[in-house]
Parts: C-alpha cells; sequence; structure tokens
C-alpha cells in the first residue's frame, strides 16, 4: 500500500515538473527538468515491479545514467557550443501553455479513465501521468521556437512512454528494453549532431530559419 | 541462422567500408554486399520457414514479400549508387556508403522480427541510418530536410512505441509474450479499447514512416534533398517496411474481430492521402518533390487496398511491389535528369528527352506505369484495387479515387511533359552529365521489371503472393 | 390512255412545260406594273438564242465551272423523273425517293456555288455564300414537310406520299398540318427559285442579288442551262405544292393533265402576285422567315402526332 | 487450337506491330522506312485475306492463348470486329504508303523511325482492340493504343502547339480510360468474370444497365469525339503529322464507335431511353460539329470538326438502332445499324482521303489556312480532282458512297414515324430535318474548301508555285477516291460486308431480321447514279465544240477591270452568314479594325473560333480548380512545428472518435 503512494506521489511529482517545463523561459532549467525526470522514471521500476531481478536492477541504472546524465550532457554541450541567448523563445506565451497543458493532463485523466485497467493498477496514477507528459512533450514540440528546445521536448515526450511503460514491467523483454534505450541514446545523439549543424550552418537555433522547404 | 546472416552481413560490409581508405574504391563495397544479400535471401525466401531465437526472428509470408523487394531494390541501387557516386567526386562518401549499409540491415531486421518491440526498435534503427543519407548533399536545404524528417519520424515512432506498450497491455495475461503468433492466438480476448488505441496509435505512428497523410510532411523535403538513390530506397523500400509493420498489427486487430474498426481506419486513411497527394502533385514545379507526394498517394493506394479486403489484399500486395520498383525507375532516372540539367524544377529542365535519351524516356514511361497505365504493372493492382472496391459495393470510394487519379494525372503528366518533351533548355547544356552504363542500366532493368508484372507474374512470385494474402485473410 | 404512254407524256411536260411558268410570272408582275409586258414564250426565244452563242470563259475557271450547269441541269431532270405530276404516278418511285429527290436539287445547288467560286469573283463569291446559306434552312424546312407527309401517308415514296390527300379523309387536324406544309413549301419555292421576297431575279445590282450574281461568268449556252435548271426546278416544287393545294382526280387522264397544266400555271400567276405586291426582304432577315417555316411543319407534325 | 483466320489476323497484327521496330535498330532510317512499310502492306494484306476466310466460313471464332496477372489473353473474331479490322487494316496500309513519300526519313531524320515505330503499334492495338474477348486484356490494348497515339500526335513536340494538343488528347483519353476501368471493373462484377460482351443476366439489379451505359458512353464517346467529348480531336487531329490525321479520324474514331455499338448490345431489350438519348447525342454531335467545322480557317481543323459531325451521324444511327431493339421492331435496327455501319465504312474511306489531300496541299504550300491559298485547282489538278470527290461523298451527295448512308438513315428515321410499334417514339423522325441541316451545312462548309482554297486564283506565292505530289502520295489517295466512287455507285458490296454484322445484332423477340436490300432498293441508287453522271456526259456532248474552244477573259467584276488575287472572296466572309445564326455556340473572336484619319495606317484583321467547349467550359473549370487547389498549399509551408501539430491532431481526433 505504501509503496502505491509513494509511486503515485512520484507521479504528481512528474507532472508538477512538466508544468515548469511549460512554465520555464530558462533552456538550462529546462533540461534539468528533464533530466530530473528521467532520474524519477529510471527508479520508479524498483517500485512499482513486483518481483525486482537483476534486469530490472541494470534496466533501472542504465536509465538514471541515460537520462539524468549523458542526455542531459550532450543537451549542455550542444546549448554552450551555440552560445545562444539561454531564453525559450515560445510562438505563443508561456502562461497559455501551462494552461494547455493543464487542460492537456485534464483530458488525459479523463481519457484514462475510460480505459479498463487490472486490478493492480487502479490505484495508480499511470496512465494519465504518462498521457499528460507526453500531451506536454508535444506542447514543448510545437509551441517552442528553439531546435534545442524542441529536442528537451522529444525527451520529455519519451519520458511520458516510459512511464506507461511501468504498467509493462513484467512484460517487457530485457533484450527490448535495452534495444529502446540504445535507440533513445542514438536517436538523441544524432540529433544533436544534426543541431551542431544548424548552428554552424545557420548561426543560430532558431527555427523559423529551417523553413525555406515548402509549396 | 540465416537470417542472422542475412542481418549481419549489411553490419560486415558497413564496418568494411568504413574502414576503407579510399574514396574511389569504397563504393565497390555495395554492389558486392547487394549481391550477396540478394543471393541469401532468395535461398531464405524458398527455405521453410525457420525460426531462432525463441521465435524472435522469422519470416512469415508478408515479410518474405517486402525481403525480396528490398533486395531486389537495394540490388539495383547498388549498383547505380557506384556510377552515381563517381559523379560527386567533390563529396565524401564516408559516411554515406555505411549507412546505406545499415539501412539494408536494419529494414531487413523488421522483415523478420517477430516481436512487437524488436520490430519497433527495427524500424527506428533505420529511420536513424536513413538521417545521414538525406543529409549527404551538405547543404542548408538538406540540414533542413534531415532535421524534419527526423523530429516528425521520431516523434512518430515514439507514438508508435507508445502503441506498442497499449497492444501489450492489451493482450496482458498469465504467461503472455509480444511474439506476433502469441498475440495473434490471444486476440481473442484482448480488450477491445486497448486495442483499438493501440491500432490508433500504431498506425498513426507507423503512418509517418510510411507517409500516409497527415503524417506525410516529411516526405516531399527529405525526398527532394536527398540523392535519388537514397529516395528510391526511402520510397520503394523503407515505406514498404512501415506498411509491413501495419499489415502485421491489422492481422492482430482482424483476429480479434476488431477488423471492421481498423478496415475503415484504413480506407479513410488511404482515401485522405490520395486526395492530399493529389491537391499537392497538382502545379508541382519540383519535380522530385512531385515523386514524393507520389508516393504518399500510392502507400494511401496500399491501405486502401488492404482496408477492402478480400481480392484487394492480393491487390495491395502486389501493388506494393509494382510501386516500389516503378519508384526506383522513377526516382533514379529523375536523378539522372537532375544531373543533366543540374536543377530540379520544371523551370529550368526541358527536353530531357533530348538530352538524356534514355533517361527522358524511361522517365516519361515511368510516369505511365505510375499512373496506372497498361501494359505496366501498377495498372493491373490499380484495376484490382478498383474492382475491388466496386465488388464489394463501395461505389463511392471507387468513383472518388478514379477521379483522384484523374487529377493526380492531369497534375502530374503536366510537369512531367514540361520536362521531357520539347527543345533542350539551355540548363542542359552547361552540364557533361551523360548516362553510363551504371546509370542507366539499373534504371532500365527496374522498368523492365515493371513491365514483366504487368504482363506476367512469376509462379513462384505469385504463390508468395497468394501465400501472404492468405495469411492476412485470416478474419474472426 | 395506256399505262405506257404517261411516262411519255411526263417527261414531255417536265421538259416542255417549265419556261412557260416564267413567262406567266413576268406577264403577271408586268400586268400588275401597268405594262404590257414580253410575250408568255419570251422565256424559249431567250433559251434558243443563248443555245445559238459561243462561249466566253474566265480565265481562271476550271472544269469545274463548265460541269456545273450540266450537273445541275441532269441533277434536276432526274428529280422531276421521281415526282408525281397531278394524279399521274411518277415514272420512278422506290423507297426513300424522295431523299434521292431532295439530294439531287442539293447536288445542283453545290455545283453551281463551286462554279461561282471558281470565277474567283468576290461577287459570285458573296452570291455562293448567300445561296448556300439559305439553302441549308429551305432544306430543313423542305425535309420536316416531308415528315409530315410521311406521317400523314405512312409511305416513303414521293408518289403515294402526295398522293395521300387524294384519297385519305382529311380531318381537321391532318387538314390543318397540311396546309402548314403547303405554306411552308411555298416559302422553299420562293427561296429555291430565287423569288421575291427573298429574293429579286431582276434587280441589277449585282450586292442584292442571290442566284443571279453566281452566274455573271456564265455565256451563252451555259447561261442557257443554267435558266432552264432554274426554270425546271421551280417547276418542280410548284407540283409538289399543288398536290396538297388541289388533291382531286378527275379520274379522266386527258382533264387530269388539264388540271395539272392550269394548276401549275396559276401556280406562277400566285408567284408573280407575290413578287409584284411585296417588297425584297432584308438578307438579314431572310433566315428569320426560313426557320418560321421549319417551325410551321413541326407544328403541322405535332398536330398529326 | 487457334482457329484459321483468327490465326491469321493475330499473325498480320504482329506482322504490322514490329513493322517499324527494324527501323529503330540502324541508325540510317532509309531502309528502315521501306522495310516499315512493306511489312506493313504485307501484314494488311495479310488480315484482309483471313477476312475473306472468315466470310466464306460465316463462323465467328474465339481463341484462349495465354494468361494476364488479372484476365485472360482470348481474342474472339465475330462479324462485327471483323467489319471494323477492314478499315483499320486497310488505311494502316495505304497511310504508311502515303506516309513513306510524306514523311521521308531524309527529310525528318530525328522523328521519322519513332513515327513509323509507333504507327504499327497502333495498328496491332486497335486490332487488339476489336478482337480483345477479355476485359482487362481489352483494358491493355486500349491504353496502348491511347499511348501509341499519343506519340504519334506529339511527332514534331519541339512546336509548342504540338505540345498543347498532345498534352489535352492525353488527358481526355486518360479520362475516358478511367470511366472504362469502372465500366469494366461493374461489368465484370455484375456477370462474375471479365469475358467481354456478355449479354447481362437478367436478374442484374435495375441500376446496372443504366450505369453501365452511362459509363461506357463516355468512356468510348471520349475516344469517338461526341460532343462534348470531343475537347481533344481537334488539336489533335490539326497539329499530327496528315497521314497521322488520317489515321486517327478514319479509324481510332472507329474504334470509340465499336465500344459504343457493343455497348448498346450488352442488353437483349435496352431501355427505349438509351436510343433516344443517343440519337439525341448524334444530332448534337452532328449540327455543332459541322457548325464548328464551318467556322474553321484551318483545313485540318475543319475535316477534324467535320469528323465529329460525322460522328455525330453515326450513333444516330446506332440510337436508333437500338431503339428498334428495345421496340422489337428489327426493320428499325436493319436500317439504324446498317446506316451506321455502312457511314463507318464510306467515311473511312472519304476522311482519310480528305486528310490525306489536305497533306499534300500543306506539304506543297506549308500552311493550313484555307484563306493564304487559292488557284491550287490549276497548279495541283489531280490533287484537286481527289479532293472534290472526297468533299462530294462526305456532303451526302449522290452518286457517291455519303449518300447511300444518309439514304439508309433517312429512310430509316422516316419509318420511325409510321411503324405502329414506334408510335410513342415517332418523334425520333424530327432527326430527319437535323440530319437534312448537316448535310446543307456539310455542302456548305465543302464549297467553301473547295472554292476558296482550290479555286480562283492564287493569293500567295507559295500557293502559285504549289505542284501535284509525287505518285508515293498520290497512289493512296486515288485508291480511296476509287474507293468512294465504287461503293457509292454499286452499294451492294459494302452491303455484303455489313450482312453479318447485322445478322448477329437483331433483336431476340423478333425471328428474321430483314435484309437492307428488302428495305431500299438500292438497284435504283446504283442506276440513279449512272443516269445523273450519263445526263450530264451527254449535255455535254452536245456542246462539246465550244465547251473545248473558247475565248477567255477575265473575270467580270461588275466593270473593274484590274481584280487582285487579294480582292477575291475568303472563307471567313463566305461562312459569317451561317456562322451567325450559330452564335450561341460558335463564338468566333474578332480583333477590331481601328481606322482614323483620312489616310489610316495599313492594320489586321483577324478572326480567330475558340472551341465551344473546350476554351468556354473545360479550360475556365480546370483553371479555377487549380487555383483552388494552389490556395490549400499553405497546409505545407515549412514550420516543422505545424507538422508535429497535424500528428498531435490526427491521434487525438483518431482517439476521440475510437472511444
Amino acid at each position: 500500500m505504501l509503496r502505491l503512494s509513494v509511486v503515485n506521489l512520484l507521479l504528481v511529482g512528474i507532472l508538477l515538473l512538466n508544468l515548469f517545463m511549460l512554465g520555464t523561459s530558462r533552456i538550462r532549467a529546462l533540461i534539468h527538468a528533464a533530466a530530473l525526470q528521467g532520474v524519477v522514471l529510471g527508479a520508479m521500476p524498483l517500485l512499482v515491479g513486483e518481483s525486482s531481478s537483476w534486469n530490472g536492477g541494470l534496466i533501472a541504472v542504465a536509465t538514471v545514467v541515460l537520462k539524468g546524465r549523458l542526455i542531459p550532457q550532450i543537451l549542455r554541450r550542444a546549448l554552450r557550443e551555440a552560445q545562444i541567448k539561454r531564453e525559450v523563445e515560445p510562438l505563443i506565451g508561456f502562461v497559455p501553455t501551462m494552461l494547455i497543458g493543464a487542460a492537456g493532463t485534464l483530458l488525459s485523466i479523463g481519457f484514462a479513465s475510460g480505459l479498463p485497467l487490472a486490478p493492480e493498477h487502479r490505484e495508480l496514477l499511470i496512465v494519465p501521468a504518462a498521457l499528460s507528459t507526453v500531451v506536454t512533450g508535444f506542447l514543448l514540440l510545437t509551441t517552442r521556437i528553439k531546435a534545442i528546445t524542441q529536442v528537451v521536448g522529444y525527451l520529455v515526450l519519451e519520458n511520458g512512454i516510459f512511464i506507461f511503460g511501468l504498467l509493462l514491467v513484467e512484460a517487457m523483454p530485457f533484450l527490448v528494453e535495452v534495444g529502446v534505450l540504445l535507440d533513445l541514446f542514438v536517436g538523441i545523439f544524432v540529433v544533436s549532431i544534426i543541431v551542431h549543424h544548424i548552428n554552424r550552418e545557420f548561426a543560430s537555433l532558431d527555427t523559423r530559419l529551417l523553413s525555406s522547404l515548402k509549396e | 541462422m540465416l537470417l542472422v546472416c542475412l542481418i549481419a552481413l549489411p553490419i560486415l560490409a558497413a564496418g568494411l567500408s568504413a574502414a576503407f581508405a579510399s574514396e574511389r574504391h569504397r563504393p565497390l563495397v555495395l554492389p558486392v554486399a547487394a549481391v550477396a544479400h540478394l543471393v541469401l535471401t532468395l535461398v531464405a525466401i524458398n527455405a521453410s520457414s525457420s525460426s531462432v531465437i525463441g521465435g524472435w526472428l522469422a519470416l512469415d509470408p508478408p515479410g518474405r514479400l517486402v525481403l525480396l523487394l528490398l533486395s531486389v531494390l537495394f540490388a539495383l541501387c547498388a549498383f547505380y549508387a557506384v556510377g552515381y557516386l563517381r559523379h560527386r567526386r567533390e563529396l565524401s562518401n564516408r559516411v554515406f556508403v555505411p549507412c546505406l549499409l545499415l539501412f539494408l540491415s536494419t529494414t531487413t531486421l523488421v522483415t523478420c522480427s517477430q516481436h512487437l518491440g524488436l520490430m519497433w526498435v527495427a524500424v527506428e534503427a533505420s529511420t536513424l541510418a536513413t538521417a545521414p543519407l538525406i543529409y549527404f548533399n551538405r547543404t542548408p536545404r538538406s540540414i533542413e530536410a534531415t532535421w524534419k524528417y527526423l523530429l516528425v519520424g521520431s516523434v512518430g515512432i515514439a507514438l508508435a512505441l507508445l502503441g506498442s506498450f497499449f497492444l501489450a497491455y492489451a493482450s496482458l495475461g498469465e504467461n503472455s509474450s509480444l511474439l506476433f503468433s502469441d498475440l495473434f492466438a490471444r486476440a481473442q480476448h484482448m480488450s477491445r479499447s486497448w486495442l483499438q488505441a493501440a491500432f490508433v496509435l500504431l498506425v498513426v505512428g507507423y503512418g509517418t514512416k510510411m507517409g500516409l497523410a497527415p503524417m506525410h510532411t516529411w516526405k516531399p523535403d527529405a525526398y527532394g534533398e536527398a540523392p535519388g538513390v537514397v529516395g528510391a530506397l526511402l520510397a520503394g523500400g523503407l515505406t514498404n517496411c512501415a506498411f509491413l509493420a501495419i499489415v502485421r498489427v491489422f492481422r492482430i486487430c482482424q483476429a480479434a474481430g476488431e477488423g471492421e474498426y481498423a478496415a475503415g481506419l484504413l480506407v479513410g486513411f488511404g482515401l485522405f492521402s490520395i486526395a492530399v497527394a493529389a491537391v499537392f502533385m497538382v502545379g508541382q514545379r519540383d519535380f522530385k518533390r512531385m515523386l514524393a507526394y507520389s508516393s504518399v498517394e500510392h502507400m494511401g493506394l496500399l491501405v486502401l487496398g488492404m482496408g477492402l479486403g478480400g481480392s484487394g489484399i492480393f491487390a495491395s500486395l502486389l501493388h506494393m511491389l509494382n510501386n516500389g520498383l516503378t519508384k526506383v525507375a522513377l526516382f533514379l532516372s529523375a536523378a539522372n535528369i537532375h544531373r543533366a540539367f543540374d536543377s530540379k524544377s520544371i523551370d529550368d529542365v526541358r527536353g530531357a528527352m533530348r538530352r538524356v535519351p534514355l533517361s527522358g524516356t524511361i522517365f516519361l514511361f515511368g510516369f505511365f506505369a505510375i499512373t496506372g497505365s497498361p501494359p505496366f504493372g501498377p495498372f493491373i493492382s490499380e484495376f484490382l484495387i478498383v474492382s475491388r472496391a466496386f465488388a464489394a459495393d463501395r461505389y463511392l470510394v471507387a468513383g472518388g479515387v478514379l477521379l483522384l487519379l484523374l487529377v493526380i494525372f492531369m497534375g502530374m503528366g503536366r510537369t512531367v511533359m514540361a520536362m521531357v518533351q520539347g527543345t533542350t533548355s539551355p540548363a542542359g547544356e552547361r552540364t557533361s552529365y551523360h548516362d553510363g552504363l551504371l546509370t542507366g542500366v539499373p534504371v532500365a532493368l527496374s522498368l523492365a521489371l515493371v513491365l514483366l508484372l504487368g504482363l506476367h507474374i512469376p509462379v513462384p512470385l505469385e504463390n508468395l503472393l497468394r501465400e501472404a494474402a492468405r495469411f492476412l485473410e485470416t478474419g474472426p | 390512255m395506256t399505262q405506257g404512254v404517261t411516262p411519255l407524256i411526263h417527261f414531255v411536260v417536265l421538259l416542255v412545260l417549265p419556261p412557260l411558268l416564267l413567262g406567266v410570272v413576268n406577264k403577271t408582275k408586268a400586268w400588275f406594273a401597268g405594262r404590257k409586258g414580253p410575250p408568255l414564250l419570251q422565256p424559249y426565244f431567250d433559251l434558243v438564242r443563248l443555245f445559238r452563242k459561243e462561249m466566253v470563259f474566265s480565265e481562271t475557271t476550271t472544269w469545274v465551272f463548265r460541269s456545273g450547269p450540266l450537273v445541275t441541269l441532269s441533277g434536276v431532270v432526274l428529280a422531276g423523273a421521281l415526282l408525281p405530276f397531278g394524279a399521274f404516278d411518277a415514272p420512278v418511285q422506290f423507297t426513300g425517293d424522295l431523299v434521292l429527290f431532295a439530294s439531287l436539287m442539293a447536288l445542283g445547288r453545290f455545283f453551281t456555288a463551286a462554279a461561282a467560286l471558281d470565277t474567283g469573283s468576290a461577287f459570285e463569291g458573296m452570291g455562293a455564300a448567300r445561296e448556300v446559306s439559305f439553302a441549308c434552312l429551305a432544306e430543313v424546312a423542305l425535309f420536316t414537310g416531308f415528315v409530315v407527309l410521311v406521317r400523314f401517308s405512312g409511305s416513303l415514296s414521293l408518289t403515294p406520299m402526295l398522293h395521300a390527300p387524294m384519297y385519305l379523309p382529311l380531318q381537321g387536324m391532318s387538314a390543318a398540318a397540311l396546309f402548314l406544309v403547303a405554306l411552308a413549301f411555298f416559302v422553299v419555292l420562293l427561296t429555291e427559285s430565287s423569288r421575291v421576297p427573298i429574293d429579286d431575279p431582276n434587280t441589277h445590282l449585282e450586292l442584292t442579288m442571290i442566284h443571279e450574281v453566281m452566274v455573271l461568268d456564265h455565256s451563252g449556252p451555259l447561261l442557257g442551262l443554267v435558266l432552264y435548271s432554274a426554270a425546271i426546278k421551280m417547276f418542280l416544287l410548284s407540283a409538289a405544292i399543288l398536290h396538297l393545294a388541289l388533291p382531286f382526280t378527275l379520274g379522266v387522264s386527258p382533264f387530269d393533265w388539264f388540271v395539272f397544266v392550269a394548276g401549275v400555271l396559276a401556280m406562277a400567276v400566285g408567284i408573280g402576285v407575290v413578287e409584284s405586291s411585296m417588297a425584297r426582304l432584308r438578307l438579314r432577315n431572310v433566315p428569320s422567315l426560313l426557320v418560321a417555316s421549319a417551325v410551321l411543319c413541326v407544328i403541322g407534325f405535332v398536330l398529326i402526332l | 487450337m487457334i482457329p484459321s483466320s483468327l490465326a491469321i489476323e493475330l499473325a498480320s497484327a504482329l506482322c504490322i506491330a514490329f513493322s517499324g521496330a527494324p527501323g529503330l535498330l540502324r541508325r540510317s532510317g532509309a531502309t528502315g522506312q521501306a522495310i516499315a512499310t512493306a511489312l506493313n502492306g504485307a501484314g494488311s494484306a495479310l488480315g484482309l485475306a483471313g477476312l475473306y476466310l472468315l466470310a466464306r466460313s460465316g463462323e465467328p471464332e474465339t481463341a484462349l492463348i495465354g494468361l494476364l496477372p488479372v484476365g485472360r489473353v482470348s481474342f474472339a473474331l465475330d462479324a462485327l470486329s471483323a467489319l471494323f479490322l477492314i478499315p483499320i487494316l486497310v488505311i494502316s496500309a495505304l497511310g504508311s504508303i502515303y506516309g513513306s513519300s510524306y514523311w521521308r526519313q531524309r527529310e525528318h531524320p530525328a522523328n521519322g523511325r519513332g513515327l513509323r515505330f509507333w504507327w504499327g503499334i497502333m495498328t496491332a492495338s486497335m486490332m487488339a482492340v476489336v478482337l480483345a474477348d477479355d476485359a482487362v486484356l481489352f483494358l491493355v490494348a486500349w491504353e496502348v493504343m491511347a499511348l501509341a497515339a499519343f506519340f504519334l500526335i506529339c511527332t514534331e513536340d519541339e512546336q509548342p502547339e504540338v505540345r498543347r494538343a498532345s498534352w489535352i488528347y492525353l488527358v481526355a483519353t486518360h479520362a475516358g480510360t478511367l470511366c472504362l476501368i469502372a465500366f469494366f471493373s461493374l461489368l465484370g462484377h455484375a456477370q462474375g468474370s471479365f469475358s467481354l460482351w456478355p449479354r447481362l443476366p437478367d436478374e442484374a439489379p435495375s441500376w446496372l444497365p443504366t450505369a453501365l451505359f452511362a459509363l461506357g458512353i463516355t468512356g468510348f464517346g471520349f475516344k469517338a469525339g461526341l460532343i462534348p467529348l470531343h475537347v481533344w480531336l481537334p488539336g489533335a487531329h490539326a497539329n499530327a503529322p496528315s497521314h497521322v490525321s488520317a489515321l486517327l479520324s478514319g479509324v481510332l474514331l472507329k474504334v470509340g464507335i465499336y465500344g459504343v455499338v457493343r455497348v448498346c448490345g450488352l442488353l437483349a431489350a435496352p431501355p427505349a431511353w438509351w436510343g433516344g438519348v443517343l440519337i439525341g447525342l448524334g444530332v448534337l454531335s452532328g449540327v455543332l460539329g459541322i457548325a464548328l467545322a464551318m467556322a474553321q480557317q484551318d483545313v485540318k481543323r475543319l475535316l477534324a470538326y467535320s469528323s465529329i459531325e460525322n460522328i455525330g451521324i453515326v450513333v444516330i444511327g446506332v440510337g436508333l438502332a437500338s431503339l428498334g431493339r428495345s421496340l422489337g421492331l428489327a426493320e428499325l435496327v436493319t436500317l439504324g445499324l446498317g446506316g451506321a455501319l455502312f457511314h463507318v465504312l464510306s467515311h473511312s474511306l472519304m476522311k482519310p482521303l480528305l486528310f490525306l489531300s489536305a497533306g499534300s496541299l500543306l506539304h506543297a504550300t506549308g500552311t493550313r489556312q484555307i484563306s493564304a491559298l487559292g488557284g491550287l485547282a490549276r497548279t495541283m489538278p489531280k490533287t484537286f480532282a481527289l479532293f472534290a470527290v472526297g468533299a462530294l461523298a462526305i456532303c451526302g451527295l449522290p452518286p457517291l458512297n455519303g449518300f447511300v448512308s444518309e439514304l439508309l438513315l433517312f429512310v430509316g428515321l422516316l419509318r420511325a414515324a409510321v411503324l405502329d410499334g414506334a408510335s410513342d417514339w415517332a418523334w425520333v423522325a424530327l432527326a430527319a430535318p437535323a440530319l437534312a441541316l448537316i448535310g446543307a451545312l456539310a455542302a456548305a462548309t465543302f464549297v467553301k474548301v473547295m472554292g476558296i482554297a482550290f479555286s480562283g486564283a492564287a493569293r500567295t506565292q507559295a500557293a502559285a508555285r504549289a505542284h501535284d505530289p509525287g505518285l508515293g502520295m498520290l497512289a493512296p489517295m486515288f485508291a480511296l477516291a476509287s474507293g468512294c466512287i465504287l461503293i457509292g455507285l454499286v452499294p451492294d458490296i459494302a452491303i455484303a460486308l455489313l450482312r453479318g454484322a447485322l445478322a448477329t445484332w437483331g433483336p431476340r423477340r423478333t425471328a428474321a431480321t430483314p435484309s437492307l436490300e428488302a428495305l431500299v432498293s438500292l438497284n435504283w441508287i446504283s442506276a440513279g447514279g449512272v443516269l445523273l453522271i450519263a445526263g450530264a456526259v451527254l449535255i455535254a456532248a452536245a456542246f462539246r465544240r465550244r465547251l473545248s474552244q473558247h475565248p477567255t477573259v477575265v473575270t467580270w467584276d461588275c466593270g473593274y477591270a484590274a481584280p487582285t488575287p487579294r480582292m477575291q472572296y475568303v472563307d471567313s466572309s463566305f461562312s459569317d452568314t451561317l456562322v451567325g445564326l450559330f452564335h450561341w455556340v460558335v463564338r468566333s473572336r474578332q480583333t477590331p479594325v481601328k481606322l482614323a484619319g483620312p489616310f489610316p495606317v495599313a492594320t489586321r484583321f483577324q478572326i480567330t473560333v475558340p472551341d465551344a467547349a473546350l476554351d468556354h467550359i473545360v479550360l475556365p473549370l480546370l483553371r479555377g480548380a487549380d487555383r483552388s487547389l494552389s490556395r490549400l498549399r499553405v497546409l505545407q509551408r515549412g514550420p516543422v512545428q505545424m507538422y508535429l501539430l497535424y500528428v498531435l491532431f490526427a491521434v487525438v481526433a483518431l482517439l476521440l472518435v475510437a472511444r
């Protein structure tokens, strides 16, 4: 019982992080929030899964290292190279995005309530948290101008999906988990390389410059 | 074990080519690897379905089909690529060549992975492997294209992952695994609402890779800026892998008794994609982007045929082959024309048939083929799809498709005619490009294959198709 | 009188009588104008004179110019063989001969117009243009009339078709229909034989002429042939209308012949009266007149539908 | 085992198909040209021999040769297909002979070889179309034919005008093909197989035949050039090489008619209104077609429009026949279909004749503008004589072949007014006056061409220097002309060819279909023709001395003694009155002439005749669609955020639907 409430508390924390990420205007803070989210996620499987196995532990460690250390590092490097103003530039203001995010959260809670859950998951906030995080990721992706903030958005999106993955700790085989993590890492890596090139080519990370290909 | 070799071989080749020092000889790895892969593929397809690693790797009938197509396409493109890279001495190919090979390996993995999660990993990997290919030209435009491709593609794939989780959750139960065979077996017991949500997410996710509207937006940019050979591989190979993924999930939905709903979704996506393609093909001045939209259109036809069921399934599988081969012919000849005029806008390109007779002619006939004119292959499959729509009493669908096909024909034709007909424009005089053996023969060969498929389908191939169709027709 | 002789008389009438009609018309017009006018037989004298003359050709002309009058004459004579005169059957009759009849007329027109253009003269070109243009509409009127007659008589051959009014009962409807047809045919007659109000045969201003201007360059026998065929054409159409105007037979052939000739001449007088009592229409009003006559026939057809 | 005459047909088709191939191999195509002509001629001869064999046996033949991915490669040769094979074979052979001197390899090194190659392919594919016994095979052959025609039309694609014409043709034919795809899908769905030209099962739903009729008439109408589906026709005919125009107009349109006839044959007793609709369409095409032709100043465009008119006449006949079938009146069937098919035959003689002579005219003077010619009757008398024959024939004037078919149709239409069985449909007899109008307008049109282009004095140097072409071009024209005269004087020859086709098409209810001879006495027609000529000759003989030797003067021009060629009447003023009557459809544009001051400067006056359907309906429509579509293009405006939003919307919307 206690464990469940702890998990739920963590999930609420994640929801708060989402709102924070939507609200903050500092890129660095954004990156840190995402990293924090990653760490929490990494820890969670140990709490959710009844039988904590070797693999589970391994995955947890890998996740924490990856999401909490490596990826933020990469992003920070990109940020440093870019030498851009440290502000997040939104297409629509922070407050509106936060409101939309909140609305998204409510919507996802409503949606989740309609989905039949296994008895052991009924009490958990997992599905709403996952969906609202996904929505948050989408919001970051669609309403932020700088390329790097979009990368963070993508990261958050992935986090949301990971949260949902908590429901399947048993079902998901080790290999797949590893593969997913690997893909995520390589993905972020390649993206940041492209970000690097963008910065070199356009001397800025403003995606508004990236709209010469159109009808 | 064969399958493992199939996947491992290109990786080894990639490593080898990366190790290669000389820019001139590195491309030669491609044809060697491709031919070897083709040979192995032929063996694997004829071999009785042997599953490896606890059934994670196996070739189901549609998988064989896609694998065959993939391997043939890659072989054609590999030879072409050697010739192509000779014309692009100014650019280094030490990323390009290995990535091509990685692309081959990852897509092969998609075709023979029987595990929901593994398949996702493979698709995502193929996305990452192709990104550097699109960025080959190193121009601002190509960066932009790559950026959009990566972002939209990865988001789509992420949704697919969510969908896979949903599906997994829907099938949650004692000793449940994510092998397609098990999912198929447990289909009846899945929870409907999870399944529906899962299917939506998976179709949107893999549909993004496939290029179904409205998730197609990355396509014109990527195909437009990537080298023609990459465009050919994406349009003919990668999209079909995504289609394969959707088909596998669709099969499970059918088994779960959600076939009605899923089919409806597919038909809707199909029609919408064709319509969107029609809108953007009219008055298109960039012929590579035009080809991209044509690819959107044909992805629409594929899912449409799948959704119509019955003989439509066979038709759509056949159309997958036809479209893939025709796209290769179109993209490669377009690339040659691009080389010859050093422009991909019809403002500069005139009289291609006089400037590069072979490529110009192939491009023209490729246009006739892709718009469903006999005696080329696509006519047969498109005719089957339409007549299936009539047979299923979906008269509005059939009529709509025919109307859209006319619009597309007009839009595409105006561009193509402007390119190939008339006297050569000054832009054509400046360059020194001429169709060579390596840049000409593979293109002609692919068109010849399309023609062959229109007149006669070899018996083994037909058996493969029928087998795959039967495999997919298993409704509730 | 035995059957064998009738065709003979038919051809004699066909070849001899037509010029007389022209004479009658001119006489009538003169009488109306209060003049004495040329003798009735003047047309014959003219023809004889023309046939004796030499011919002069424009240097631009070719065989078309020469063959025009020949084909025209041969055409109208052949057409004459298809048409029944009065109570008597035509020498030649077969299903659809009415089509041949009309086409022969058209053939003549085609050659006349071609011959006119062959001279390369602007005036003759103008005349040819008017001729063919108005003929198109006259053709329609003629055929619509035929449709009515076919419907009425149930036969597709001129002789039984035109004789039907003699035998079939004329109820109100069909009588009205036939009257309309007769009216329309009269307009066709005026057009085809280029009479007022469509055309004025003896104006002397080329710009206003239709038929006359086409034959400016014909001389001698060719001109004679042209005039002669025009007369025959006029005679044939009058004869056709006569079937609708006087649909009865006395049963005794000499009297019938007398009635026929008298009727045709009366028709000529009628034409004369029209010519001298009316002014020529302006050229661009002619089409509406012809269309109107076609419409009359359509109405007639609807009446007996 | 393939039956004999069918096998021969297929052999000849193959022979013709590859007649142009050898020429492709060698760079200097001079020998290739000879080979192509020889093979083409040989193939045609072979084919005609096969038809003769078929006529001897009289049994329809079928053969299954192989399988396509869908459908079968199976052919059937019955009287109807045989009838349509005749013009294909004849015109193709004559055309290639003509072409070998009209389109010499030496003078056209760039496109000569391609032209001959596609010529062979097109002929063979047309044969395949009329022989096909399977829907898919039919479609394949049909489309190959269409594409071959496209390549023939854009032979000189360096000229923008040619490119435009060929493009419009391509779109039109593709639209037609799509209709046919729908048509054959429905047909196959209705009868469960793709075997062709079945009698539809009676239990078919009532809407099905209607749908099939609509689709079929539209699809085949595009090819046949029925108004308003004729949009591609004038441009294509005008801009193709002349012998190609001859092939298009003489044969390709007829293949469309073949389809229409087959469609009407789908039901044993079609609804009566089919006939009505067809007759209406026919009258429309006929009258408007010839009205538009009348207004043209380009001789080849004029001929093209006149083809539309003739197709209209044919369709009137088909409609009458279909009406006869539904009313069970064998007489109407015989007369209608007989007239239609006879007209198909005779038009495929006279229209190629006209196009070929127009070709030699173009070859000699280098212009298609009627008003730029003149005086050719004396500079190229042989061509003029041949053209005159064609003109007389196409106006339906005795004693030539055009007259016979129109006579049959007239009789048929008039019979409809009197037959008891047709009392409700008596009004179709009003098509007879329309037919008369068509004939008269045609006469006016062709008098214009003869008179302005050939007669009078030469208006330009080119016309003055023109001369008759060589035997290579004259011989085919002569053959066609003699064909016209022969069939005109002795119609029985052609009737004999029709007999089989008519027998296959009679209505089921009545037992025996009466023969044409029983309904119309052909002897009188022959006699009439002979008498007519004899009469003219006799009269000529009477004045032969004065006709032969006579003084010549300048044309009488009302006392104006020095007429110049420029003063001659021109075509547009000639046709002004009639065009004025059709102002509601033929809207000719005139460039206004401004004359100012006592001594106005030289100015130009020009009349252009846009096509009624193409320039006033279709193109504006397409432009509008183009504009509205391009408005939607903002959806792809570049920012990747927008694209991601699309994905989000798609997911959310679908998830909400799914719940």
